[in-house]
């Protein structure tokens, strides 16, 4: 009897030892695990709802709608200058960058092409909402993974470029600072009716160049402490692999889409800035993982930092607006322009029928396709992988939901 | 004096040091971490330097309501902390805090101190499970599988500082040390960290684990588990938790600086002086402790739970039989 | 040594309230309805004799049985539940079991033998009031020394139970999971 | 992971510019029409080619990307917003815009379905990204994809009646404070006894 036990026994031993996972031999019960609408690391009202067994989760199915706000039916309400006001609240981490797209697709559209020196702020903008934006994801990102001190490194220079964009447009995080046709003359930049506009604020490049020193040394000092931890190398290096053919496939873009090793950047692609003025690289990652995500953001600061700088060296003068109608109507035709977001493509769909609002305005948002993937991505994986692959796909349920 | 009574005197100081430890190494760990991060700290309470801010609160704590649960099993619910706080009273009695200062010593101290110390796991377990949550629940898991892992390194570790002292009482490891080099007729003693750094190193990092600190705070791990078996606790039952991991931290740090530091000991010093100088002595070298393992808790991010596991049963144990092996025969060869 | 000496003694006084302490979680053990509070109990229980063993001076018996009983075996017992059946908050699953008789006459069996063992042995000997218990080094001697062997087979004994568990416990995989098993 | 350096010269990927090469050669590989969308390139089909014509576009076009799919109301009645200025049939337009990350170019595909019980093949064999996408359409215009497998409200609680995005869908926050913004600029208050 003993032997006969001990031969049945030892091969599912050996195997066990092997496979080093117990929960297939022992009966466990599945749990659902609620996790979210409000959790700490979900990023606002995501939920997932998880079968688990023990710690493995088996399906995962992605929750959303609680933060749906109907941009696409109001916008069908409103003017084209008041959409903007809108669509700044899509993604509020980068919100300058949301209106770009849109304001170009009206530009174009109308057939008005901003002056230089408009643009040349728009790009500057744009890159510091993505320092910022990826500044967010840098604190945030090892927060997930448990180490709460980048958060404070990242955040005390987001704080510096936030406190740039509201210097020229007033509002940090909702700025509606773009018009059709160029942007508005920056706050306290005087009267508007003088030939000698001063657009920008006294000081603003040179701080600006200040600032972006700032960033790139915070940008050394975040890699000596996050990508020297050997706990999150341990945490991220080949968690939660993205094949380039599956996120292409479901639509995953901007660093995502990087990270898998597609060097595909609308900047490159797309006009809808003078991006071509520039020197800069597209980081590309190679595994696709968790530490790829986070590393080509990071590399993306540096990036954008040096955009900033070229841009403030070399920006033109100039008026800051084109002549347009006062009331402003859009001529009957439809375009789709899209944009490199801090968080991806995003653009929008814009149907006119030359009325003062859009018959139809539909927003393709970067997060919205970038979490479609989750329910592929979290099959099979450990509870805390949930959150560090989560994490690392950088959305905003803003942006998710609109 | 009866020895019981002069365990109930002792428990009564415990009873007082245990919230005071508590605090001082809660605004310890608030400005530590602050300055670490850029950043000030607490700053107005008190007047200077924000130093009631712990005492704030304390008293904040005392007066939230205290919840329990609809779904919990309440007895069970409401003893949990209670225990976890038994087993950090428990290990104060056995510490020496300078000759002749230890309140029991016990022959069998160091054992004494593992055993009681393994009765807070039963209380978070019961914390875990009685909350009725399913948070909770992992994350009562998480610590019992924890705990149970580290526990082995843990007395493993201490193996090696008892075959070299031959005693486990925790008077007798520090008089061990005193004396190491006394038959040489040499007045130098030896601190035991010296020949046990491996030790040491095992030790530490199976009582952070122990402790549930970054990076071993799986079973609270609130990115994942919102607060894991805390999370259904509130006002004072929170308060006891949070003090408990402090007043742990406290005492796992002074048996490590008894153990391997040469605890109330410094070299040179006369007994007669070490009587007052013993507690500020140890006192020191249990901030020594505290100070890396509030540093490490600012610098890490989490393991995941098979990783840690991983390196439990892989790395420490198996470093730690090794070191039992080689101080045998460094025992036996001098 | 009559009633009276008895009662005069504080030290028996505390004995008393331990050991009835003991026998009631004990009994609660075996009568509550609830696994969890079960094991909980069993806690007490063996919190109790370990208070015991130390009135008896034995002070490396009680913190042994603290140490392995309350701190892992417990531990396990609870982890064990928790992972398996999973009742969180109150559970209302009853854990009564018809044959009750068979079990108490096995366990009033059991007792009989045992006092049967330590009375034929002990009965007549009266022992001196305990002052110091035996050196943890004897202990450790006779542990090492003249009982290695029945300390040895102990050890076998409890790798086989070790094995035992895993192997009630496990459950059979069909062919198709077996093959899914092997592919990862 | 390495750093590429950023293409200097502007692929004119969009199709926009001279010969709309990309529309008309995509239009030509799935057999539809070139619709006029200022620079961007749209294809229409009809509606029972619908998968054949994104698989053409994914295999033969190289267009691997799922960027988005939405759909258009046209109807001469819109409870919400502006009147068209010109009639038109009242249908569904969807759209389906995928594209390529190699080149960069995009192209919509469009397809007409009818106004009543609007139904189409669903994409997510060709494009898991679809899921989601057509679960929005599903939700927002009533179309009904034949073949996804997932039937439920992405966003509105699954007992939600009606599809908000369609026009006859009345924005109840109108219906009950007319919007003030319609004069976009007011007239402003007069400051410090004002110039």
């Amino acid at each position: 009897m003993g032997e006969e036990l001990e031969m049945t026994v030892a091969p599912d031993m050996v195997r066990n030892l092997a496979g080093a996972a117990v929960s297939v031999e022992l009966e466990t019960p599945d749990m659902t695990l609620n996790i979210g609408p409000q959790h700490p690391s979900t990023h606002g009202v995501l939920r997932l709802v998880a079968k688990v067994d023990g710690e493995r989760a088996f399906d995962v199915q992605p929750v959303i709608g609680y933060m749906h706000r109907g941009y696409e039916k109001l916008s069908e309400v409103r003017t084209y200058p008041q959409i903007t006001a809108l669509i700044n609240r899509i993604d509020w981490v980068s919100g300058y960058a949301n209106e770009i797209p849109f304001i170009v697709a009206a530009e174009r559209l109308m057939g008005v092409e901003p002056p230089e020196r408009a643009q040349f702020i728009r790009l500057i903008l744009t890159e510091m909402a993505r320092i910022s934006s990826h500044l967010v994801f840098q604190a945030s990102y090892p927060l997930e993974l448990g180490a709460a001190t980048p958060l404070f490194f990242a955040l005390r220079d987001r704080e510096r470029v936030l406190d740039l964009i509201e210097m020229v447009t007033g509002g940090r995080f909702h700025p509606n600072f773009n018009r059709i046709g160029g942007v508005k003359p920056a706050v306290g930049a005087g009267p508007t009716t003088r030939k000698t506009i001063q657009d920008l604020p006294a000081g603003f490049l040179a701080e600006t160049r200040d600032a972006m020193d700032r960033v790139l040394s915070t940008a050394d000092q975040l890699e000596d402490l996050v990508a020297g931890n050997e706990i999150v190398l341990a945490r991220t290096k080949g968690i939660g692999i993205l094949p380039p053919e599956v996120a292409i496939a479901y639509g995953v873009s901007g660093p995502n889409l990087r990270a898998s090793g597609v060097g595909f950047d609308l900047r490159n692609v797309s006009d809808y800035l003078p991006y071509h003025l520039f020197d800069f690289q597209v980081p590309v990652g190679e595994a696709g993982d968790c530490w790829d995500r986070w590393w080509v953001r990071l590399e993306e600061i540096r990036q954008s930092a040096s955009i900033v700088r070229q841009a403030v060296d070399s920006i033109p003068s100039g008026p800051l607006q084109a002549k347009v109608p006062r009331i402003i109507k859009v001529p009957a035709g439809e375009i789709y322009v899209r944009a490199e977001n801090p968080k991806g493509e995003m653009g929008y769909y814009v149907v006119s029928d030359g009325g003062l609002g859009p018959y139809r305005l539909k927003i393709r948002s970067a997060s919205f396709s970038n979490i479609s993937i989750l329910r592929w991505a979290l099959e099979g994986t450990l509870v805390p992988d949930i959150i560090a692959i989560m994490g690392s796909l950088d959305f905003v349920l803003g942006d998710v939901d609109r | 004096m009866s020895p019981w009574l002069a365990l109930a005197i002792w428990l009564l100081v415990v009873a007082t040091i245990i919230p005071v430890m508590g605090m001082a190494i809660g605004y310890a760990e608030m400005k530590i971490s602050a300055h670490m991060q850029s950043r000030i700290g607490p700053y107005f309470a008190g007047g200077r330097f924000g130093w009631a801010q712990l005492i704030a609160d304390g008293v904040k704590f005392f007066q939230k309501e205290d919840l329990v649960p609809d779904n919990a099993d309440r007895p069970v619910f409401k003893m949990a902390p209670v225990l976890v706080m038994v087993g950090t009273v428990g290990l104060f009695v056995v510490i020496p805090f300078g000759p002749g200062l230890t309140p029991q010593n016990l022959d069998l101290g160091i054992f004494y101190a593992l055993a009681i110390s393994s009765i807070g796991t039963i209380g978070v377990l019961m914390a875990g499970w009685s909350s009725g949550n399913k948070y909770s629940l992992i994350g009562g898991l998480r610590a019992a599988g924890q705990l149970i892992a580290y526990e082995l390194p843990l007395v493993l570790a201490v193996v090696g500082v008892v075959i070299l002292a031959g005693t486990m009482s925790l008077d007798g490891i520090v008089q061990a040390q005193i004396s190491w080099f006394s038959e040489a007729g040499w007045a130098w003693g030896m601190p035991f960290v010296i020949v046990q750094a491996v030790g040491l190193g095992v030790f530490f990092i199976a009582s952070l684990a122990e402790l549930s600190r970054i990076p071993f705070d799986m079973p609270i791990a609130e990115s994942e588990l919102v607060m894991g078996y805390l999370t259904e606790y509130s006002g004072f039952r929170f308060l006891f938790f949070f003090l408990a991991e402090f007043a742990n931290m406290f005492t796992l740090s002074a048996i490590a600086a008894t153990l391997f530091l040469g605890g109330y000991w410094v070299p040179g010093v006369p007994d007669s002086i070490l009587q007052f100088v013993g507690p500020l002595v140890l006192l020191g070298k249990i901030a020594l402790f505290v100070f890396v393992s509030i540093w490490l808790r600012w610098t890490f991010p989490r393991f995941r739970e098979d990783q840690l596991q991983t390196l439990a049963w892989k790395w420490l144990v198996p470093i730690s039989l090794a070191n039992i092996i080689v101080t045998g025969i460094l025992k036996v060869v001098i | 040594m009559g009633f009276e000496d008895w009662i005069a003694e504080p030290l028996n006084w505390v004995f008393a309230v331990i050991a009835l302490a003991t026998v009631v979680s004990g009994f609660r053990v075996v009568t509550s309805p609830n696994v969890v509070h079960a094991a909980l109990f069993l806690v007490a229980a063996l919190a109790g004799t370990a208070a015991l063993f130390l009135l008896l001076a034995a002070e490396f018996l009680a913190w042994v049985l603290v140490l392995v009983y309350i701190g892992a075996v417990i531990v396990l017992f609870l982890f064990g539940i928790m992972i398996t059946r999973a009742p969180t908050g109150r559970d209302e699953s009853n854990l009564d079991h018809k044959r009750r008789l068979p079990a108490a006459l096995v366990s009033l069996a059991l007792l009989a033998l045992l006092l049967w063992g330590l009375i034929s042995q002990w009965g007549d000997t009266t022992i001196d009031r305990i002052t110091a218990g035996t050196p943890t080094t004897v202990l450790g001697e006779g542990l090492l020394g003249r009982f290695v062997f029945p300390f040895e087979v102990v050890g076998f004994v409890l790798l086989a139970a070790l094995v035992g568990g895993i192997t009630i416990a496990r459950r059979d995989l069909s062919p198709a999971e077996e093959k899914e098993w092997e592919s990862k | 992971m390495t750093l590429s350096p950023s293409d200097a010269e502007m692929t004119d990927a969009d199709g926009a510019g001279e010969g709309n090469s990309l529309v008309d050669r995509a239009a030509d590989a799935v057999g539809g029409v070139a619709l006029e969308a200022l620079e961007t390139a749209k294809v229409g089909v009809s509606a029972d080619r619908w998968t054949q014509t994104l698989r053409i576009a994914r295999d033969d076009l190289g267009l691997g990307f799922f960027s988005w799919l939405s759909a258009i109301h046209w109807t001469n009645d819109p409870q919400v917003g502006d009147s068209l200025s010109q009639e038109v049939t009242e249908r569904f337009e969807l759209l389906c815009a995928v594209s390529d990350v190699t080149s960069g170019e995009l192209v919509v595909f469009s397809t007409d379905l009818e106004a009543t019980a609007p139904t189409v093949d669903s994409l997510i064999e060709i494009y898991p990204g679809a899921d989601w996408h057509e679960r929005e359409a599903r939700e927002m215009f009533g179309i009904t994809f034949v073949g996804h497998p997932c039937p439920e409200n992405l966003y509105l609680p699954n007992e939600f009646a009606g599809n908000p995005l369609l026009k006859s869908f009345p924005l109840l926050s109108r219906e009950v404070k007319p919007w003030p913004g319609d004069v976009d600029v007011e007239e402003m208050p007069a400051v410090g006894g004002g110039t």
